[in-house]
């Protein structure tokens, strides 16, 4: 029987014997094959001793059972790590940071406890997936939208605890900042509800979100300051319609002007979608564009440009640029979309040409108009995280396919550092991946990574590297992975986010003032968890018995 | 360690043999097929779905047998408890395990029920 | 109109404007302290005549509406950080407020404060801000506006420590039938 | 010289000689005449022994200082109350919670570090003044708009940590949401930054707000948990166009199906200000028309009009609602703003009215469109924060006119939220009402009406008038205690509140035996276990003070 490090055999057993009582024996997993359950499926420690394992799992169905097993663990000092949906895959997925950790796996936890249309808003727990609250209110036939991120079966919770996004309107698709209203069990195994959720009764906990007093919620985010078992969030109530419009840039350098343009039309709420970049000369295609590219229905490009791709310098070449301009292949690509009203979007999107027209060679394409409801035939389509319909279909990146049909991977872990909002940046970016790509011989998915206008005022450059099944190609992964960070970190960009096994290197990296914020967050963990049970070492924060020994 | 998956696969399909004509008599109980439908619907359909057209696990298999075998696992009629369960809880490639609190064990009774109900 | 009887009961040495009993008291106009504007607002009459008669004395003049932000934003704020010039005026007490606060900000204070009050009937009682409370004057005639504008333009002055302390004790009376006659100056 | 609870003359002595060492003699007031500009001027215990004023005051220009002065501080256990403007007038103004403070007063330091135009954000210190933004934008020509609370002296900073709004866009004019990055002297004198600025010479600090890791930002806001010396904020650019409509609905029972439109309209986005909800029927005006109304005689009403006003239970008589439906006066009045291309709001306000339309004999203003940028006389007739201007034009609010009877020396803002829908109007009214009723204190409005000021949810400001007459303080302070109870115990509270009530209202947030408080006491004790910040502040005391909660 597996047990957690710094705890003896006999007394897990009677701890094992007490999480059974709170929750019933088929809710605590201890044999290696239900265990097997919660490695981390893209591991890059796959196989390997270093791999993150559980010594346990404790599924318990409601918040009485967590604060039970929250207090059995507090008295046994047994560390503890939680997941919803468990499905934060390329972050670390169901594994625990601190290996041996007994998971707390909150996915049965899935009631919606409230959705009230007039506000557009929903309480969920934990274990509500994007596919629950989007099947629900397609049976309540409810006119509200969900925004999802790409996988829909990751918990609405989950995500914006780890600070995820979606695809639709600007104000919503940050999902931390569009929940609402929070409760969670402290590691002494008290509720708690924030904002105002603390009166009793409260009947606007869903309505306003900071409350009277210090605004915490922002503590339970990317941390293990306590075991968040209920949030609410505001959704979109159902627009009257959809329109996505296609910018076309003819030359290498035009996002210099571009950026400083679609800043000022996000930031004035010109368009309220979200801004997708590509490059169809470099071949990296827009969101909606990768199941067509992995799935052989788009052609790859003709062999004159495949031969000219291949010798640039960051992603350009004069003869690749006039390539562009001879056969009308635009260097950049990026879509804006709208949600609102027909005639406010004509004239929206007639001034955003209007004040983009001042870059030479731009060209503009009117490529979607949408109204809703959607037929129940639109919603057979293949991506529709566009509309809030919660799908697996980008799944098919690094599965075995018609381009792809012999060296499946088994998965990937996303590198992604926020860099300034600037045209410049991105090339600058481009330069310091590639040029650490080539000295350490791992090679980057595309010619060229795109800025992600995820969240407003921000680019972020998210890429994936394969995990592999021979340990020595994930070793050298690893390298260049932590190279990276250190090099971004000495541009001064940082990562938004990162997988479990990478959390401690990053966390260091953010050390203004010789690492004030980490010691800031050890002050609050040691007092607000002071025998450390909670996730161990989540983003880079270990308890003060763990510090000792790590030091 | 995980077990790869051509080891067991080896064994399961030289087990399934053996069994394979035993089980066609047990005739699978019509509400667990039911049952088992609506678990493939929420839990595998998003990726082995109807169509190659983003169904990552359709696609992959449409690949791999170059339709020696059916893509859509619904269609397949050689599928065993025992390549299930194994799928179901180790994955492969991009597919993860599922656990135990996402398709329970009884779940996989129904899943295993309404994917084996052609099984020859 | 403040006579010199009025004075002397109030402990004022010499023929200077309403000042305190107590330690010291307006000193004579000296070169160093200028008047750098006066303040009225046109839309009330007795303010319009503060102004005029301050104007005729050869003080430069602004008028308001009730709102400070623009003679603040485009005057004073530059005035107190280059010069130790003081502002008089006669206003509504919230428009003094507003002023006083931003005053505050700049190391200045209100040094002198008179409160007039137009009771039913139309009579106007006065009483001027003094260490501990308020101290009452008289001033029957219609043209106390006029007055107040030549005590101030003629006499304005730095003041005692005594005037400093209380100027904050006073906060902003009633409004619509009081108005209030002032001095701010460097601290 | 007056000495801080709990500390010996000669500790304080010597704490003052080290403060005048850090920021020099003439910037550490400890005479009584400079105290006295640290009162809260609306206090209802003006004057009394229990006004809290206090001790010292020490105004430093750098972090260096106020680190060196925590330091001190912590070394003698002072307890420090920071400011940053102090212009919170109305919720404590400049005096310290827990009376016999030493202020921390960072007015001084006012710089602007940073403005980033193509970004739309700049970074600031505590002393920077929605005025000086202003100014600084204007002189340099710089096409930002200044998202500024009315009126509009107050910090950026200050205001953002109190959790104030303006009346812009709405992830502009909620303005804690608006901020992106902090930098905090922590009660031992550490400096910390959050978000990206936690990387050394980070170029992100004010593009991304929430960094890596827990995002604690929150924790610095209505709290006393560290004192905040630099925030970033975005801006909104100008946009190319403005617009106001207005929509009159006839009937008192239009709320319902009104707000219903409303809030589709907003978490649509189809307009994008702060709605202003007002009542020609009653004369309550909107927000955008105090000003003017305050300052010249108000509108005209007829004295048949005026007589119908007499006696009506909650704001409402048939009389009255025929009165209006004859002549044409909307008994609600609400207004949208637009900001955008000229074509694309007045399309908005096309079909923000074709919603509207359900409701019957519903009645509009169409305002018109002004492109930027604007003519002085457009400027004359838009509500100044609006479009980005801060003023004192509000600053007659309190003065005594046809809608505001009794003299005041300034207000107490009672400030609950209540649930975003119509029927919450009515109740928040009758509550009002009954309280009114059993303490014999006359509320201002005849009916008081939503401000809009967060999306998503309503909430009611009421001014309750501080006076000369402390017997009538002392009433108005039991007013408001009552209130409170009585919110809570609808399951409405209030998102902010004058010192003097802080306790009171963090009390009621009780959730689960005070599990809320607890949590705050518990990282209190950890970030600040001598207990020196802002004690009290929110309802949080130091340990060695807990017991001194009323």
């Amino acid at each position: 029987m597996r047990t957690p490090p710094g705890v003896t055999a006999s007394d897990f057993a009677d701890v094992i014997k007490q999480f059974e009582s709170a929750v019933g024996p088929e809710w605590v997993f201890t044999s290696d094959d239900d265990l097997n359950t919660y490695r981390d499926a893209y591991s890059l420690y796959l196989g390997e001793a270093e791999e993150r394992v559980a010594s346990a799992a404790v599924a318990p169905d409601n918040v009485e059972q967590v604060q039970a097993i929250v207090r059995i663990a507090n008295q046994h000092r047994i560390p503890l790590y939680t997941i919803s949906t468990g499905k934060n895959l390329g972050y670390g997925g169901s594994a625990p940071v601190y290996s041996g950790s007994v998971v707390l796996d909150l996915k049965r936890m899935n009631r919606i406890i409230e959705v009230n249309e007039e506000n557009a808003y929903a309480l969920v727990e934990p274990g509500v997936s994007y596919f629950d609250l989007y099947r629900y209110i397609q049976e309540k036939g409810l006119k509200l939208w969900i925004d999802c991120p790409d996988p829909g079966w990751g918990s609405l919770m989950g995500n914006a605890l780890d600070r995820g996004t979606g695809y639709t309107v600007t104000h919503l698709r940050n999902h931390f900042e569009a929940h609402c209203g929070m409760e969670v069990v402290l590691a002494s195994g008290e509720l708690m509800r924030t904002g105002m959720g603390a009166l009793p009764n409260s009947e606007t906990w869903q309505q306003y979100k900071t409350g009277f007093g210090p605004y915490i919620d922002g503590m339970f985010s990317q941390s293990n300051f306590g075991i968040v078992t209920k949030m609410g969030f505001w959704l979109l109530p159902e627009p009257i319609a959809y329109f996505k419009g296609q910018i076309l840039l003819s030359d290498y350098k035009d996002l210099i002007p571009f950026v400083p343009i679609l800043n000022y039309l996000e930031n004035t709420g010109i368009y309220n979608g979200y801004p997708d970049i590509a490059s169809p000369l470099l071949g990296v295609p827009q969101a909606d564009g990768w199941i067509d590219m992995i799935d052989g229905t788009t052609k790859p490009p003709p062999p004159e440009q495949l031969e000219l791709l291949k010798n640039l310098e960051f992603g350009y070449s004069p003869e690749l640029q006039a390539y562009g301009h001879k056969n009308k292949i635009p260097y950049w690509k990026c879509s804006l979309t709208f949600y609102g009203p027909l005639k406010v979007i004509q004239a929206q999107w007639d001034f955003a040409k209007e004040r983009l027209s001042v870059i030479p060679g731009v060209r503009f394409e009117d490529a979607e108009t949408v109204t809703f409801p959607l037929t129940p035939a639109q919603k057979e389509g293949v991506r529709l995280t566009d509309f809030g319909v919660p799908s697996l279909a980008n799944f098919v990146m690094g599965a075995r396919s018609p381009i792809n049909p012999d060296h499946p991977s088994h998965g990937h872990v996303w590198f992604s550092p926020i860099i300034p909002r600037t045209g410049a940046a991105v090339y600058e970016a481009n330069k310091v991946f590639q040029t650490a790509a080539k000295e350490m011989g791992v090679p980057l998915p595309f010619g060229f990574i795109m800025p992600v206008a995820m969240t407003e005022r921000a680019f972020l450059c998210i890429f994936a590297f394969s995990i592999s099944e021979d340990p020595a190609v994930n070793k050298k992964t690893r390298e260049i992975f932590s190279a990276l960070i250190d090099r971004c970190a000495a541009k001064g960009w940082g990562e938004y986010r990162t997988g479990t096994i990478f959390q401690g290197q990053v966390m260091r990296g953010y050390s203004f003032n010789n690492n004030a914020l980490l010691h800031f967050h050890e002050t609050v963990k040691d007092a607000v968890d002071p025998n450390g049970i909670l996730s161990a070492g989540h983003y880079g924060i270990w308890p003060k018995y763990l510090r000792e020994k790590k030091a | 360690m995980r077990k790869s998956v051509f080891t067991v696969l080896g064994h399961v399909t030289l087990g399934t043999l053996i069994l394979a004509g035993a089980n066609s008599a047990l005739a699978a109980d019509p509400a667990q097929v039911a049952r088992g439908k609506i678990i493939f619907k929420d839990w595998c359909a998003p990726c082995h779905g109807a169509g190659m057209k983003g169904h990552a696990g359709t696609m992959a298999l449409g690949v791999k047998y170059h339709g020696s075998l059916p893509a859509e696992l619904s269609k397949r009629t050689d599928l065993t408890p025992e390549m299930i369960d194994f799928f179901l809880r180790n994955g492969v490639s991009i597919m993860p395990p599922f656990r135990p609190t996402e398709v329970t064990v009884s779940d996989e009774k129904d899943l295993i029920a309404y994917l084996t109900r052609n099984s020859k | 109109m403040l006579t010199r009887r009025d004075m002397v009961k109030l402990g004022i040495a010499s023929a200077a404007i309403p000042a305190m009993a107590g330690k010291a008291v307006f000193a004579a106009p000296s070169a160093a302290v200028r008047l750098h504007k006066v303040v009225y607002d046109a839309r009330i009459p007795a303010s319009v005549a503060f102004g005029n008669r301050a104007q005729q004395l050869g003080a430069p003049v602004e008028a308001i509406n009730g709102d400070v932000t623009a003679l603040w934003f485009n005057d004073l704020h530059f005035m107190w950080r280059n010069s130790k010039a003081s502002v008089a005026g006669l206003t509504r007490p919230s428009s003094l407020f507003a002023l006083e606060q931003m005053a505050h900000l700049a190391g200045r204070r209100v040094v002198f404060r008179a409160e007039h009050r137009t009771q039913a009937g139309g009579i106007c009682t006065h009483r001027v801000a003094a260490p501990g409370g308020f101290v009452a004057f008289r001033d029957a005639s219609p043209y106390w506006p006029a007055h107040m504008a030549q005590s101030i333009v003629r006499h304005a002055a730095p003041v005692s420590d005594h005037m400093r302390a209380q100027s904050m004790i006073a906060a902003p009376a009633p409004d619509q039938n009081v108005l209030i006659s002032w001095i701010i100056a460097a601290a | 010289m007056r000495v801080p609870p709990g500390v010996t003359a000669s500790d304080f002595a010597a704490a003052i000689k080290q403060f005048q060492a850090i920021v020099g003699a003439d910037w550490v007031f400890t005479s009584d005449e400079d105290l006295n500009t640290y009162r809260d001027f609306y206090s209802p215990l003006r004057g009394e022994p229990t006004e809290r004023v206090a001790s010292a005051a020490v105004a430093p220009t750098t972090v260096e200082e106020v680190q060196a002065i925590l330091k001190v501080a912590n070394q003698y256990s002072i307890p420090i109350y920071t400011i940053s403007t102090g212009r919170n007038l109305g919720y404590g103004g400049s005096a310290p919670s827990y009376s016999g403070s030493v202020v921390l007063d960072l007015k001084r330091m006012n710089r602007i570090l940073e403005v980033n135009v193509p970004n739309a954000y700049v970074l600031v210190e505590p002393g920077v003044s929605y005025f000086d933004l202003y100014r600084y934008f204007q002189d340099k020509g710089i096409k930002l708009w200044v998202d500024c609370p009315d009126p509009g002296w107050g910090g950026l900073i200050g205001n953002a940590l109190e959790r104030g709004s303006g009346y812009m866009l709405p992830g502009i004019r909620n303005h804690f949401q608006a901020h992106c990055g902090m930098e905090v002297v922590l009660a031992n004198g550490e400096v910390m930054r959050t978000g990206m600025g936690a990387l050394p010479n980070a170029k992100t600090w004010q593009e991304y707000k929430t960094g890596f890791g827990p995002f604690i930002d929150g924790v610095f806001s209505q709290s006393n948990f560290g004192v905040v010396t630099k925030m970033g904020f975005w801006m909104m650019p100008e946009p190319d166009a403005y617009l106001k409509g207005k929509i009159l609905l006839p009937r008192y029972k239009d709320l319902p199906a009104f707000v219903e439109i409303l809030n589709y309209l907003e978490n649509t986005r189809v307009f994008n200000g702060t709605p202003d909800f007002g009542s020609p029927l009653l004369v309550n005006p909107l927000i955008a028309d105090w000003p003017e109304m305050l300052q010249g005689d108000g509108p005209q009403i007829s004295p048949e009009h005026l007589a119908l006003l007499k006696n009506l239970k909650l704001g409402y008589s048939p009389e009255l609602e025929e009165y209006g439906l004859k002549n044409k006066i909307g008994y609600w009045e609400c207004s949208l703003t637009f900001y955008g291309p000229a074509k694309a709001i007045w399309e908005q306000w096309e079909y923000a009215k074709e919603k509207c339309r359900a409701i019957p004999d519903v009645a509009f203003e169409d305002g018109e469109v002004y492109k930027t940028p604007f003519t002085p006389e457009q400027i004359e007739k838009i509500h100044l924060p609006e479009i980005g201007i801060p003023s004192l034009q509000n600053f007659v609010f309190g003065a005594r006119s046809k809608l505001n009877p009794n003299p005041t020396h300034g207000h107490l803002w009672f400030a609950p939220i209540i649930p975003r829908n119509g029927e919450a109007i009515y109740e928040i009214n009758k509550l009002f009402a009954e309280v009114a009723e059993d303490m014999g204190v006359p509320i201002q409005f005849s009916f008081a009406l939503p401000a809009c000021y967060w999306e998503r949810s309503f909430i009611v400001i009421n001014g309750f008038s501080v006076t000369e007459d402390v017997k009538q303080n002392q009433k108005t302070m039991a007013m408001y205690t009552e209130l409170v109870k009585r919110c809570a115990a609808k399951g409405w509270a209030e998102y902010r509140s004058t010192t003097l009530f802080h306790d009171e209202i963090m009390s009621e947030y009780s959730f689960n035996n005070h599990a809320l408080l607890r949590f705050h006491e518990t990282v209190k004790d950890a970030v600040d276990p001598k207990g020196i910040l802002s004690a009290g502040h929110y309802g949080i005391w130091p340990k060695h003070l807990r017991g001194a909660r009323k």
